[in-house]
């Protein structure tokens, strides 16, 4: 992985507060328990049924029964729980989750979110994604900010089928931090060596710059 | 990862129940009713509180000191039978109550634990019960929208909690305290045993620690909770 | 207890059959399980959240923590379990229930219950008894053919307001067990020393009387 | 009181299942599927079928064997990222496939398996996973209408049952299987392990046996079972 999405990583694990419950999606925002001190206060859920998710185990150590959402053989802390999948999704939907953070094909300028489907392309159904972008009390997104053709991911409106309405409130990238405001997106911080003037290049929509200057990660 | 340490003193907890608050209580009978938070709210006095339970206990137990210290304004439940005292109060209209088939009362409390707007259903079709609610029709069959409860409290009873909030009940006071416990703004449980996390089983956990907010620890359990000598 | 009542409440122990799941309402039909043999293959459910339920207790043996749905101190058998109240209607609402054996203020000749409220004079709430009533695979009630007042229990058409429609499949009395039929109610058997004119004389709504000669109980 | 046993031949409780049938299929990923259950109704060939699980496995395993064999008309899903051939099925229009929010297909065999029409959702509005469902306006909001799923036959793996059915999950192998054991008219268990009634705790009993029509005990468990090297 490239140093700037790593430093994103690290990044957007400072996001996560002391004593969040936190639900982190496929992907890359499955990395950013590795950027956690081991005894850091967080309780993370994971769709299939349990909340108290550990570290991942090597193959030898796995338990057979033992599985987040995204199929890593996960363990155990003091305090785990399993549930039923009604159960783990009464907790999402109800407001039980701090926070989640997401992957992303597209965020639009309003703060919704196209992960899910490329109609023709890519449609493996949409799994828990809708419920977690929907209810979690704050969703945030890791991605790069341009997609393999060098397209920017953080568009003025969604092209693609969306995941839900508005529901984006902070999106870390390998370039910047950018919040979604009631004005569009915000400049809040940039990657290391990366001018506010590349951001803008690469962002498909209106980006509000501080006039303050800007933190780096 | 470290789960967060939620234990609490009681009239902390219970003081954040503020006049005109929906508190949800559990208990079916003596099982699985928190007595010792009931009178804590009786001592902190909030009122015109809406009440969810499935019923009002005996007269001069659990809930009826909430009847009888008048902060109790409306009353959902299933069954008054054993509290002559509240029926009382309902027929002479000091109390509002609503009567929901009990396993109903368990649905929308559910519901409201599980984010859902409400559940459809066919129970009480053909009798007062359905009268003035909202009907769907789905592939011809007639539903009736039983809409979702949440309270901004609810009081749980638990066996064991450990500090995280992960609970366990014993024998049939289950009842409605794992779905009164996913259902309110603020949950506050008292345990008869507090212990660290990791002391409960991951499986062996009847109410997950996410959805509770405070834990506080039983000292000694009045004659309240004692069998019933009738 | 009068020993036609006695007699009643063991006719209608017969009505469970080897291996059924039942419920049994607070009063009368509770007495039903006095009349199982202690190893008898049948499963009773409470309400309140339990399957398995095993004999009443004298309170120097109650648990606090084990009652049924009326408040009796009861015990568990070998292979009890405990549930919520929405898993314990979840089985009755879905069909889980062979049986219900139910008291009755009035039925009607088409099965109608009404067992919950007397308009003006008791309305302590409906509890579980609509959802029982409406949804086992089979309702029965046990009552005394007559009120205090010396009026029959079994009607053209109840007065009270009802528990749920259609609902009674058959009655057992101190005077007779009845069938609710197409053609409304039928004698199947009387109590001993009954004579079916008898009866008729304290039916409130036409009775079919089988050509044959009835079983008495 | 005794409980009724239910043990039964696997091949004689999976031979119930008919033509055209529609059947739940418990686990998510490999914890908590029916791999043995799942290759008994691969022998037994029924066809037709509605097929209500959460994923489709892998290529190769589980599920995936059914949709092979040719014996699944339509498949009731949230996501098949994993099963790259099962994609390729729906694609081609193969079998016909209807997704759901993951946890929006929990509460539908959830209201199925607790006598319910359906439940009331706001999730999916302003997407196209709205488009073409039944609306019910409660209060000015606006809700979608789930419809409760049902099945003919459940196939459920558990890690503990006794004679009666009653049961015990491990780890996160609980998943969808409790709701599906509450779903079906005819509910298979295949287990691990099966004891006597009395040897799970009553307060253990994560599905309880009255829901349960079938327990089959496993002899040894197939690779499919264990760990996934990927």
């Amino acid at each position: 992985m490239s140093d700037a999405r790593t430093r994103m990583i690290a990044r957007a694990a400072r996001e996560i507060a002391p004593g969040m419950v936190v639900n982190l999606g496929i992907g890359m925002p499955t990395q950013v328990v590795n950027h956690l001190a081991a005894d850091y206060p967080v309780c993370l859920h994971t769709e299939n049924g349990m909340t108290g998710v550990g570290p991942v185990l090597p193959p030898e150590q796995a338990d057979r029964n033992l599985i987040d959402a995204g199929g890593a053989y996960v363990s155990t802390v003091a305090g785990s729980a399993f549930f039923d999948s009604a159960t783990s999704f009464a907790m999402v939907r109800s407001g039980r989750l701090d926070l989640t953070m997401l992957g992303a094909f597209e965020v639009a300028a309003n703060g919704d979110l196209a992960n899910w489907k490329i109609p023709g392309k890519f449609s493996p159904g949409v799994g828990g994604g809708v419920e977690l972008a929907q209810k979690a009390r704050r969703v945030v997104v890791l991605t790069t900010h341009l997609d393999r053709a060098g397209r920017s991911k953080l568009k003025a409106k969604c092209a693609l089928p969306i995941t839900a309405q508005a529901c984006v409130a902070r999106i870390f990238t390998d370039m910047a931090v950018i919040d979604v405001t009631p004005d569009g997106f915000a400049l809040v911080e940039v990657a290391q060596g990366v001018s506010p003037a590349e951001i803008c290049a690469a962002t498909d929509a209106p980006l509000t710059i501080p006039q303050s200057p800007l933190p780096s990660f | 990862m470290k789960l967060r340490d939620k234990r609490c003193d009681i009239a902390a907890a219970v003081g954040r129940i503020k006049d005109g608050d929906t508190v949800m209580i559990g208990g079916f009978g003596v099982p699985g009713t928190p007595f010792t938070l009931i009178q804590a709210l009786v001592q902190q006095d909030a009122r015109n509180l809406t009440v969810i339970k499935n019923d009002a206990n005996e007269p001069g137990m659990g809930v009826d000191h909430l009847l009888r210290s008048g902060q109790v304004a409306r009353l959902i439940t299933t069954h008054l039978g054993l509290n002559s005292h509240a029926i009382g109060l309902m027929n002479s209209g000091a109390i509002d109550v609503e009567f929901n088939p009990q396993g109903i009362l368990a649905e929308r409390i559910r519901a409201g634990g599980s984010g859902l707007g409400g559940v459809l259903s066919d129970i009480g079709i053909g009798t007062e019960l359905a009268e003035g609610k909202q009907v769907v029709k789905m592939q011809g069959t007639t539903y009736l929208v039983e809409p979702a409860l949440r309270a901004d409290v609810a009081l749980i009873h638990a066996d064991r909690a450990d500090t995280f909030g992960n609970l366990t009940y014993a024998a049939t006071a289950q009842n409605f305290s794992p779905l009164m416990a996913m259902a309110a703004a603020c949950v506050i449980v008292e345990a008869e045993t507090v212990v660290l996390p990791g002391e409960i089983a991951a499986n062996a956990v009847q109410t997950a620690g996410v959805f509770v907010d405070h834990v506080t620890q039983l000292e000694n359990l009045s004659e309240e909770y004692a069998v019933v000598r009738r």
